[in-house]
């Protein structure tokens, strides 16, 4: 067995062999959770570090399990697209486990083993989704990581499980679109492998069923993504979820939902198809500039500093979405450059939100009075994040905001432009409140009210250094983004667009 | 052979019809289940019996197998039905359901 | 006639989508949104089975003989077992998600005594 | 294929799926919805499709209606009759169900025919599966030989999916020490059970077969329909079946918490084992013919048949260990009465 060889698999395997390890230790010994979970994850990051060097030196690869050719059993394909979008997912993830230690023993005590287990199938299931090419196998992970989703949510406070329980109904909603849609490609092909899919499909285009079904594909996921009118789940799962679930949730599922959006467009539907044939592209741009703006608007009445940040998820997501659908190729290396550097902004922030609800039990703006003169560290990695967030140049939102907005120019689609301006003031607007609030108003009397004179008081370390680590990596990946676009997305474009 | 099959599949078909009417029709809960519980089991067990029958018209060792697993079937229902309607009634009984008596009484099952 | 067969149960699944889809997104009662979930999920179940029935066609299973080599097999003769497969995934997944969709239902209910979701949301 | 049989069936089901949402006494409905799920059972043995009639019958119409009763046990009953709010909801709710249905008969319209044998489907994938099932893997049912191999990757994560949903069931409701917030007791602290001697004599002389014609069903399952999951859940099913009759905490004392959590695992992992162990003897994730090097007197067609065999085992495992482990999670909520 060679690891290089075999690391496609692996990168999936390895998390779940370790998630049952996981388990039956913890019916040993709790202590012994959190090691096996976090060297879980970093085997799977390495499979996935070595896959994508594979990738960038010889091409895609197609793996195929059980030894099946193709078509008849299942594949995986990893190519430049989802080669990147599993670094993001396995780094993302084994950032936030490492997060996760101290702020679990706080949330949720007696449940360390199942918390974990959750927490690294959830990994398993987002990894799957990503590595797949085949679009039943899709479903099955989507099913993994949305149970796992449902669980991990519940687990938090008193009002996580209604929260939860909309979830559950809208997440199901969501899967059985999608899986509908898959059937609709099955009773019109007789096929569920993507590439086979590729092949055969275009035979059919003129069918309404093929539309049908890719407009089902597409309603399941904006609903798994939280596209904006189909949102209503997302603000409160996100806000009252246990905070370390939160670190891996919130970045990674909507992400990942919109890699899966991509890879339908371009793998099962051909570019011609999703953008000439059936003629949506304009629909839907006009949906995400609602969604952009909306998001932002609403994430600006919030209080809750989590439920804001929840907000601009949706915005985030309408970013993506417009962007794979603005027909040109600087939109599309935009949305895809966007799936990395808003599933890292999103973890800065949110391990920051972590971060105070572990130091101050609360979430709301006011929690985070005075907060620059006592945690000074965390607020500087807090910075930089919301700094990546409106689009400050050295950062890494600025570079696929720049993309973003370069391909709605290509695309002659100004008001997606207009939208990610207004979208980013509004960000800034948000942003400098919260920087305000944190760095000038004294810390009111709404805990204890001792206006002890500051102490530097930061979270533990194996909370501080995720965070520190992400915010670096929000920089570097800003100053090498063009790297990434010339090695690895320019390859992922298929070549017709603009 | 065929004429007995049929003859006991109608004969179940009847049973059936005769719990059915008698589960709409009877005045309350005990007599319900009174004829729901012994004519399922017995029209069942009549069908079951029909099916061994109509299996045979080719005596050989598969088939001799298939019929003992209805038989089978066939004694599990003895066992399980009663005792089912026997739970589903006892059920009743605690929760505090009268018995009917001229004047019909609510029934909740 | 014939044209009625041919897509009655491409209806009845379009019927009990629709009637899952209304029960989950206009039920008031918790529990009645599962029911309504698994009968969404079901009606799936129905559709994808539905592409794998032939006519004149048996169950998959290979007949064969306690060892006798068997002539070439006649795929007319057997129903299509693919989306059978799929749908014991999908069976197992839904009986997955009915099962914490209920354990939700409990939690919310031992912690708001209540199933109904607008007295649920009065007491948030 | 009898179409009389199918219009009626299918007429059944709508019918049944009304009543369900329709009727406003909780149990009630979850015994239509029993009924409902055997409905469906007998379309689908109808359609050909027995393995999928065997499962719904254990899953959909067993393990899921018990998990209805247990849960309506443990909350309420009744359904409030409504005051005359959420129109809005309920227009909502038309309008997406009338559209959704608006767009399916659009896309009804392309399919190919029902039950014609010349779809795409029945012409591109399964006639290599129909003619080299056999060959492959020596496995006479189908179903079993695509499940199991030719798609086994996508069972390995259904059983992940059952796992997860254990995990998820306890993860939620279970408590390990007395909150201050709930009055109602401890889980798996069971009031006394239920005096019936009948009753407990009938589980007690049946649950022994039950689980012979689990073990049938999981060995048997290369040739008859069923397999791993419906096996498991039958097996489940026998112990549930003692638990009512008798009291959970019997089925405690059997199979104890940690007991089952292990064995979940346990068939998990030897399910991702196997897989794991062709991966180092070479060959690719779940190629079960390599075992042909490791399992004696066999050939690597034979090898494959063996593979199925023991992953079918570990997802009974799994899959019984679950079942009840969810069955126990949901019931043990408050106190716990009769049948």
């Amino acid at each position: 067995m060679s690891f290089v060889k075999q690391a496609p698999v692996l990168l999936v395997i390895i998390p779940l062999l370790s998630a049952l390890l996981v388990n039956i230790l913890g019916l040993v010994n709790r202590r012994y959770c959190l090691p096996v979970a976090i060297l879980g994850i970093l085997g799977s990051f390495a499979a996935s570090v070595v896959t994508l060097i594979r990738v960038i030196e010889n091409g895609a690869i197609s793996y195929r399990l059980g030894g099946w050719p193709p078509p008849f059993g299942i594949e995986y394909v990893i190519d430049h697209l989802n080669g990147l979008v599993l670094v993001t997912v396995s780094f993302v993830s084994l950032l936030a486990v490492i997060f996760s230690k101290e702020s679990v023993k706080q949330e949720v005590p007696e449940k360390i083993p199942q918390f974990y287990t959750l927490f690294i199938l959830l990994v398993t299931g987002l990894l799957g989704m990503t590595v797949t090419g085949d679009a039943f196998n899709l479903y099955v992970l989507l099913e993994i990581s949305a149970l796992t989703g449902y669980a991990l949510i519940a687990m938090g406070d008193n009002r996580a499980l209604v929260a939860s329980f909309n979830y559950v109904i809208l997440g199901t909603i969501g899967a059985s679109f999608y899986l509908l849609g898959v059937g609709h490609l099955y009773i019109m092909t007789g096929s569920l492998n993507m590439a086979d899919l590729l092949t055969i499909l275009p035979g059919l285009y003129s069918l309404n069923a093929v539309f049908i079904a890719l407009l089902l594909i597409l309603v399941g996921i904006w609903i798994k993504m939280a596209f904006f009118p189909l949102h209503g789940w997302l603000p409160n799962a996100y806000t009252y979820a246990p905070s370390a679930a939160g670190c891996l949730v919130a970045p990674l599922v909507t992400k990942v939902s919109v890699y899966i959006m991509i890879r339908i467009m371009l793998s099962v539907f051909s570019p011609l198809y999703v953008y000439s044939i059936i003629g949506l592209s304009e629909t839907i741009v006009w949906m995400s500039v609602i969604a952009i703006i909306s998001g932002s608007i609403l994430a600006l009445a919030q209080t809750d500093f989590k439920k804001m940040l929840t907000y601009l998820i949706v915005a985030e997501v309408g970013y993506m979405v417009g962007g794979a659908w603005l027909a040109s190729a600087a939109g599309l290396t935009g949305a895809i450059l966007h799936i990395v550097n808003d599933a890292l902004m999103t973890l800065c922030l949110f391990l920051f939100a972590g971060i105070v609800i572990y130091k101050k039990g609360g979430h709301q703006l006011q929690d985070l009075a005075g907060l620059y003169k006592k945690m000074p560290v965390t607020m500087a990695a807090f910075t930089v994040g919301a700094l990546s967030m409106i689009g400050v140049p050295p950062t890494a939102g600025f570079f696929s905001k720049w993309y973003l907005i370069l391909g709605a120019i290509d695309a002659g689609k100004y008001h997606f432009m207009a939208a990610l301006l207004v979208s980013s003031l509004i960000n800034a607007i948000l942003f400098f409140k919260v920087i305000e609030i944190s760095y000038f108003e004294p810390k009111v009397d709404h805990h204890g009210g001792e206006t002890e004179k500051v102490i530097i008081d930061e979270a533990p370390l194996t909370m501080l250094v995720p965070l520190i680590i992400v915010a670096l990596s929000l920089i570097v990946i800003g100053l090498y983004s063009g790297d990434i676009i010339t090695n690895i997305i320019q390859h992922s474009v298929p070549a017709g667009l603009l | 052979m065929d004429i007995v099959v049929i003859v006991l599949t109608v004969i179940a078909l009847l049973f059936f019809f005769a719990t059915t009417v008698g589960l709409l029709r009877f005045p309350d809960f005990y007599s319900r289940m009174h004829a729901a519980g012994k004519g399922d089991t017995l029209s069942s067990l009549v069908i079951l019996l029909a099916l061994v029958l109509y299996n045979f018209h080719e005596i050989n060792l598969a088939n001799l197998l298939v019929a003992m697993k209805i038989l089978l079937i066939a004694v599990f229902i003895f066992m399980a039905s009663p005792t089912a309607t026997h739970a589903i009634i006892d059920a009743g009984y605690e929760s505090g359901i009268k018995p009917w008596a001229k004047n019909p009484e609510e029934e909740s099952p | 006639m014939q044209s009625i067969i041919s897509s009655y149960n491409y209806w009845i699944y379009i019927l009990l989508m629709m009637i899952g889809l209304y029960a989950m997104l206009a039920k008031n009662n918790l529990v009645k949104k599962v029911i309504g979930m698994s009968i969404f999920q079901t009606a799936i179940i129905v559709f994808y089975v539905s592409t794998g029935a032939k006519e004149h066609a048996t169950i998959p299973i290979i007949a064969h003989g306690h060892g006798a080599v068997e002539a070439a097999v006649d795929v007319a003769h057997y129903a299509n077992p693919l989306p059978h497969v799929l749908m014991l995934t999908a069976i197992v997944v839904s009986v997955g998600t009915l099962g914490v969709a209920l354990a939700i239902c409990l939690g919310i209910h031992r912690r708001y005594n209540s199933l109904e979701e607008d007295e649920i949301q009065e007491q948030l | 294929m009898i179409w009389q049989l199918d219009l009626s069936i299918l007429t059944l089901i709508v019918i049944c799926a009304f009543a369900t949402i329709m009727v406003k006494d909780l149990l009630s409905a979850a015994i239509i919805f029993g009924a409902y799920s055997f409905l469906m059972c007998l379309l689908w043995t109808e359609m050909g499709a027995v393995d999928v009639a065997f499962t719904e019958a254990s899953v959909g119409a067993g393990v899921s209606t018990v998990l209805f009763f247990a849960a309506v046990h443990q909350t309420t009953r009744r359904v409030r009759t409504r005051k005359s709010g959420r129109m809005l909801a309920k227009v909502f709710a038309l309008m997406a169900a009338l559209l959704t249905g608006l767009v399916l008969i659009i896309a009804e319209t392309d399919f190919p025919g029902f039950a014609s044998p010349f779809t795409p489907a029945s012409l591109h994938l399964s006639p290599y599966y129909i003619t080299q099932s056999l060959h492959d893997t020596n496995v006479p049912n189908i179903v079993t030989s695509v499940l199991a191999d030719y798609r086994g990757f996508d069972t390995m994560f259904e059983t992940a999916v059952i796992f997860t949903a254990g995990l998820a069931v306890i993860a939620i409701l279970r408590r390990y020490k007395r909150d201050d917030r709930c009055d109602l007791p401890e889980p798996y602290v069971i009031s006394e059970g239920y005096p019936d001697t009948i009753i407990r004599f009938i589980a007690r002389q049946l649950a022994p077969f039950i689980q012979l014609f689990a073990l049938y069903v999981v060995a048997h399952g290369h040739h008859s329909p069923g397999g791993g999951f419906q096996g498991g859940v039958i097996l489940g099913a026998s112990f549930i079946l003692l638990a009512i009759s008798y009291d959970s905490r019997m089925i405690i004392g059997i199979m104890s918490e940690r007991l089952n959590i292990l064995l979940g695992n346990i068939g998990v992992l030897i399910y991702a084992g196997i897989g794991f162990l062709c991966l180092l003897l070479g060959a690719n994730f779940l190629d079960y013919s390599v075992l042909s090097k490791v399992l004696p007197a066999t050939d690597k067609i034979m090898a494959r048949s063996h593979g199925m065999l023991g992953i079918e085992i570990g997802v009974a495992i799994a899959v019984m260990a679950i079942v009840i482990s969810i069955y126990l999670n949901i019931i043990s909520h408050g106190k716990y009465d009769k049948g």
